[in-house]
């Protein structure tokens, strides 16, 4: 089972470093970026078949140890149920 | 089995960055064709950077012996005794391609690099220093690579809590494709407890400890030893990435591995990993050794014998451990959660052989590899172009409008202004033993449970040296002892990086000749041992090389912690001394460029004799507590060297200095030569001072008094600066903030 | 007074807490590793500064969650004092011992410089020896130390008095020039509610003697050692 | 239109973060982590009507600033196109 976390700042906290890439877009002339936020993603592979278990085991995971609920929200999304692969076409870097 | 050799032929073997000649001489050696590992084996052994074939026969000139010499070239790193049952460690090496590629990454790794080759000796790393240059600061590429060196090293740095307290950072259009990125360290030692990189000891086993082996950097040693060409950075050659946690990890666990008795000899796994730890350690003991590479630790599947002998992933070590204490080794490395495999033994037959899941892949006499690589002694030539550049006098050119706003300009230009913006990013204060924080000529720590101190300084102009190889790098010794005096110490040894293009082109080898010359010249006249460096070829780009650049890294010794100095007045009346000779030069001088644009001239001549002298009077006027401060006088002359002494300091002072009138003001201000240092002196103790300076026969003579807020310089008795420090300090702290921002 | 050093994988303030203690203060102190939940034989526990586990999720986030960390709730209720300095401070808040939290610098660089604090509760274990509005100087070495709570947490942090120390000027002004990195009313040291958890971003080991240049961290120990503040011979500062 | 932009270490890059934090999610109990890789994951909003154009902005954006080649590959994934959000519902952390 393959999933993906998202541990973001919550809304209202300021994106220091979001705003940073945003204005260095800016400077190299890319003025259409009208928001800009930073997070984490956790690319995830687990032991389990259940797609709810995976879910109900990777927001305890966020929980305890992932995010921090102070400044911190998360997301989960669950990308396969081990049969089919669900992931958007990757435009890879090269 | 997983894996299939190719066949190795002529056209592999040139791939793999050996000559025709080369290879015949591996089948001539061999008896027979070398099988791909083997191949691998020799690409990456007599690759430059591990066989300085170029630069060996230029190097032996270097001298290398002392009375306080515990370990001279040829180790993990020198050794030099401090007394009191201590030692201390020291190297410099360079990551200039790797951070040219990835600058966080390249310099973060060049910083584990070289604080592995120090804990590998049994020593506590206590200090980094690091030594940057980069091209026009107007480009958008120069500040996307400072702003990543400088964080890579404090990453790197800070995250293993090792302080970083010195170093520098100089600009030149010529370093615009090739920064150069030189890190030294130095540790802590008992003498009776140094450990070298020897496979002593027939029937030990050989243990791999550390991180996991992945595909990081195969070929690396190989790269840094090839020029870029056009389309390299589309290349992309796999980057290693540093993991300063883990080398936390690993080195607490080699210091308390070693302290048990049992490791006999480390050598860490960097630059062709386990190709060269394992061919080097046997030749240095006259033994062989013998391994087995399905137990190395791997994060990655799949990987062939040739990928895990050249694997350069990093915070990785190999030990020779004492036949009977495996398991005290084991449980250590365990404690700090680090794999520690045993992976081989020391063997008597001279081979290195080694098997995967007991298939031979590899058998060389370890010799072969390392103590038979070729040697060149390629032709040099001093280059026509030469002539016309040290032709130049820049006396020819128009005096300043204004010589206030001259200063101001020095003060700001990148290269002199304030560094601040880099170590502030550095923690340069753990291990709560640095003295003088980054800031000062020379950093100053204390050895703990002594009254010792050391002090720690790098140096390099390749402006002088591109001018006069000869000269200017004997200079740039001059200079690094010069800073080590002014601080109080005397200096112990030198570590060099030698930074230079192509040696196959006999301009630049000839530059390399001289420097090196230059270098023996001056260590010798101040009696200072070279106890271990690195040589850095090919630092060129579609055949532009940078600007010849030796960088002297040196430590010295305070015998009194107590007893040291800082470059900053403090003392409102106290009296302004210059000691040394009068001749200056504005040849390859800051000023000439920054004004003017050009890198030309002739250098003021170095006396070494005098230079000795003054150095040696300044220490003893800062031991004999005479000097409130001390300031050697390099990039922009006396005047930057006076706004200095005003303005580094936690509280600025102003001055007011008078001088003899000189050729042209511009030369007595901003002109550049060696031996001169401004020191300030308290009231009470000039009379002291005089006497000393008159029993030590050096040139000197008082200029000025400290106090007041301005910063006032007559020539000749006409008022040329007359400056508010606040003014000088605002150009000088944001110099390079602005340009990096 | 018996010190516990706490070690992380990762910790590099360990050794200077312990000179310092052991040296200049001449007091029992040992070292305590991150997996030994047993602190029964303390009276203090250091939680100093460095990078454990890397700090590479959140700075202090893996740490926070070690089973010695996991004894210290206990061991305060019990009457023992904790000193998290750095790296101890993002662990404190990291295990949800201090309330809030420490974020990545304003600047997104590490600061390591001197720094000035303002002195808001003097009457902690840890601050009795200083006066309320003194300004003591010391140095910080961090790149997550940009304190944050919400309006909520910020309000019972004042109204109990929790604040213990702000970044200021040389002369004690409150001001955003002199917050090095972003921090929250320029908030550098707080309390737990119960007055026995300190946590702050500065080294008060790093000026701790005259060789360092300072000495005002001195007060920090010496509040904690109490003899020589009841002496009065560091109230007079 | 909003967007995704991930940026993730190659594959056969040593991803330090990663790794320790797989490892501290099995100290705390978490053995079902069988991998796990850490990323960053930017949330744009940028003033585009078109998807494409979005896209190939983007990736841009990606070749120039945000991702360096030698290391890191990106991948985009358009989240919207102005009308109907489709972001996955989120699990807040707190
Ligand atoms: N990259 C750097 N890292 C740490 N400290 C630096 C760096 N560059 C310069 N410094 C410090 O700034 C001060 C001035 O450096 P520099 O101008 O090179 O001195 P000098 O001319 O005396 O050799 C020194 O204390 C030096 O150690
Ligand atoms: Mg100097």
């Amino acid at each position: 089972m393959r999933a993906r976390v998202f541990v973001t700042l919550k809304r209202g906290i300021l994106d220091v470093q979001g705003t940073a890439v945003k204005r260095a877009l800016e400077g190299l002339g890319f003025t259409e970026v009208k928001d800009l936020r930073m997070g984490k993603v956790l690319e995830v592979e687990l032991e389990l078949q259940d797609a709810a278990r995976a879910r109900s085991r990777l927001e305890e995971m966020c929980q305890k140890l992932l995010a921090n609920p102070v400044m911190e929200e998360f997301s989960v999304e669950i990308v396969d149920n081990g049969t089919r692969p669900t992931l958007p076409e990757r435009a890879r870097g090269d | 089995m997983t894996w299939a050799e190719p066949k190795v032929t002529l056209e592999l073997a040139l791939a793999h960055g050996l000559t025709a000649d080369e290879y015949d001489r591996i089948i001539q050696r061999l008896g027979r064709e070398p099988t791909f590992t083997e191949l691998g084996l020799f690409s990456a052994l007599w690759s430059e950077h591990c066989a300085y074939k170029h630069s060996r026969i230029f190097l032996r000139r270097l001298p290398t012996g002392g009375a306080r010499v515990l370990q001279g070239p040829g180790e993990n790193a020198g050794i030099v005794d401090l007394g009191d049952g201590l030692a201390l460690v020291l190297k410099i090496e360079s990551h200039n391609h790797p951070s040219f590629i990835e600058p966080f990454q390249g310099a973060a790794t060049g910083v584990g690099g070289i604080l592995r080759d120090i804990f590998t000796m049994g020593a506590r790393p206590i200090a980094l220093l690091d030594s940057l240059r980069f091209g026009d600061p107007a480009e958008s590429k120069t500040r996307y690579l400072i702003s990543g060196v400088v964080s890579g090293i404090s990453w790197y740095g800070n995250c293993i809590g090792i302080p970083t307290v010195g170093g520098e950072v100089a600009f030149a259009p010529e370093y615009n494709g090739n920064p150069l990125v030189n890190v030294m360290c130095v540790g802590l030692v008992p003498t009776d407890r140094i450990i070298r990189a020897r496979a002593e000891g027939v029937g030990n086993p050989v243990f791999y400890v550390g991180a996991k082996t992945g595909r990081d950097g195969i070929h690396g040693a190989t790269m840094a030893s090839a020029t870029f060409e056009e389309g390299a950075e589309e290349r992309r050659p796999t980057v290693q990435v540093g993991d300063p946690f883990t080398e936390k990890l690993l080195l607490e666990a080699c210091l308390e591995a070693m302290a048990t008795g049992a490791v006999l000899g480390v050598q860490d796994m960097g630059a062709a990993g386990l190709a060269c730890a394992s061919s080097e350690m046997p030749a240095r003991a006259g033994t062989g050794m013998e391994i087995e590479l399905s137990g190395v630790p791997q994060r990655e599947t799949g990987m062939t014998p040739y990928e895990i002998m050249l694997s350069e992933s990093q915070e990785r070590m190999l030990l020779v451990v004492a036949r009977g204490r495996e398991a005290l080794v084991r449980e250590v490395f365990a404690k700090w959660e680090l794999d520690a495999v045993e992976v081989g033994r020391v063997t008597g037959d001279g081979l290195l052989q080694v098997r995967m899941d007991g298939q031979l892949v590899a058998e060389v006499p370890v010799k072969t590899l390392t103590e038979e690589a070729p040697v060149y002694r390629k032709p040099t030539e001093r280059p026509r172009w030469l002539d016309a550049l040290v032709a130049f006098d820049p006396l020819t050119l128009a005096e300043p409008a204004s010589c206030e706003q001259a200063l101001l300009a020095l003060l700001a230009a990148p290269t002199l202004a304030s560094k601040e913006w880099v170590w502030r990013q550095y923690d340069h204060q753990v291990g709560i033993n640095t003295l003088v924080l980054p800031g000062s000529d020379a950093a100053v720590l204390r050895i703990k449970g002594t009254r010792k101190a050391i002090a720690l300084t790098t140096d390099g102009n390749g402006r002088y040296v591109l001018l006069d190889p000869y000269a200017g790098a004997a200079m740039a010794v001059a200079e690094a002892a010069r800073n080590l005096a002014c601080s109080g110490a005397a200096p112990l040894a030198v570590t060099d990086c030698l930074n230079f293009g192509s040696p196959e082109r006999p301009a630049i080898l000839w530059q390399f000749a001289e420097a090196v010359e230059g270098i023996a010249e001056a260590c010798r006249a101040l009696e200072i041992p070279v106890v271990s460096g690195n040589v850095s070829f090919y630092t060129e780009t579609e055949g532009r090389a940078i600007l010849p650049t030796p960088v002297i890294g040196m430590v010295g010794l305070l015998e009194e912690a107590e007893r040291r100095s800082t470059q900053w007045f403090k003392g409102v009346g106290d009296r302004v001394a210059l000691l040394g000779p009068d001749a200056v030069s504005l040849g390859g001088s800051e000023y000439l460029w920054t004004l003017h644009g050009r890198v030309a001239g002739r250098l003021a001549p170095l006396d070494l004799t005098g230079e000795r002298a003054i150095q040696s009077a300044c220490r003893t006027a800062i031991e004999a507590g005479l000097c409130a401060s001390a300031h050697d006088c390099s990039e922009g002359g006396l005047a930057v060297a006076l706004a200095e002494a005003c303005i580094a300091g936690p509280a600025p002072l102003g001055a007011e200095v008078a001088l003899p009138p000189g050729a042209r003001t511009d030369l007595t201000l901003f002109g550049e030569g060696p031996s001169r240092i401004v020191v300030s002196v308290p009231r009470h103790a000039q009379r002291h001072f005089e006497g000393l300076m008159r029993e030590c026969q050096v040139a000197w003579s008082w200029i000025g008094t400290v106090g007041g807020d301005r910063l006032a310089i007559r020539v000749g008795g006409r008022s040329v600066v007359e400056l508010p420090v606040a003014q000088l300090s605002h150009a000088w702290r944001n110099g390079l903030a602005r340009l990096v921002a | 007074m018996k010190f516990g050093v706490v070690v992380f994988p990762g910790t590099w303030s360990d050794c200077d807490f312990h000179y310092v203690i052991s040296e200049l203060l001449r007091q029992p102190v040992e070292y305590v590793w991150h997996r030994s939940p047993d602190l029964s034989e303390f009276d203090c526990m250091i939680l100093p500064g460095g990078f454990s586990y890397g700090d590479y999720l959140r700075a202090g986030a893996i740490a926070g969650r070690s089973p010695v960390v996991e004894a210290l709730p206990d061991f305060a209720a019990r009457g023992g004092l904790v000193l998290g300095s750095c790296n101890g401070f993002q662990i404190l808040c990291e295990a949800g011992i201090l309330p809030g939290a420490l974020m990545k610098n304003e600047c997104l660089q590490y600061r390591c410089q001197s720094t000035h604090l303002l002195v808001e509760n003097a009457e902690t274990p840890f601050t009795r020896g200083t006066r309320p509005g003194q300004v003591l100087k010391m140095p910080i070495s961090h790149g997550e130390g940009k304190y944050y709570c919400d309006r909520q947490t910020l309000r019972t942090l004042k109204e109990r008095n929790q604040i213990v120390f702000r970044y200021c000027t040389e002369s004690g002004d409150v001001t955003g020039e002199a917050n090095p990195n972003g921090s929250l009313e320029n908030i550098a040291g707080i309390i737990n509610d119960e007055g026995t958890v300190l946590g702050l971003m500065p080294h008060p080991e790093r000026a701790a003697e005259g060789a360092m240049g300072v000495t005002d961290g001195l007060l920090i120990f010496h509040s904690l050692l109490g003899g020589l503040v009841e002496a009065g011979s560091f109230l007079k500062r």
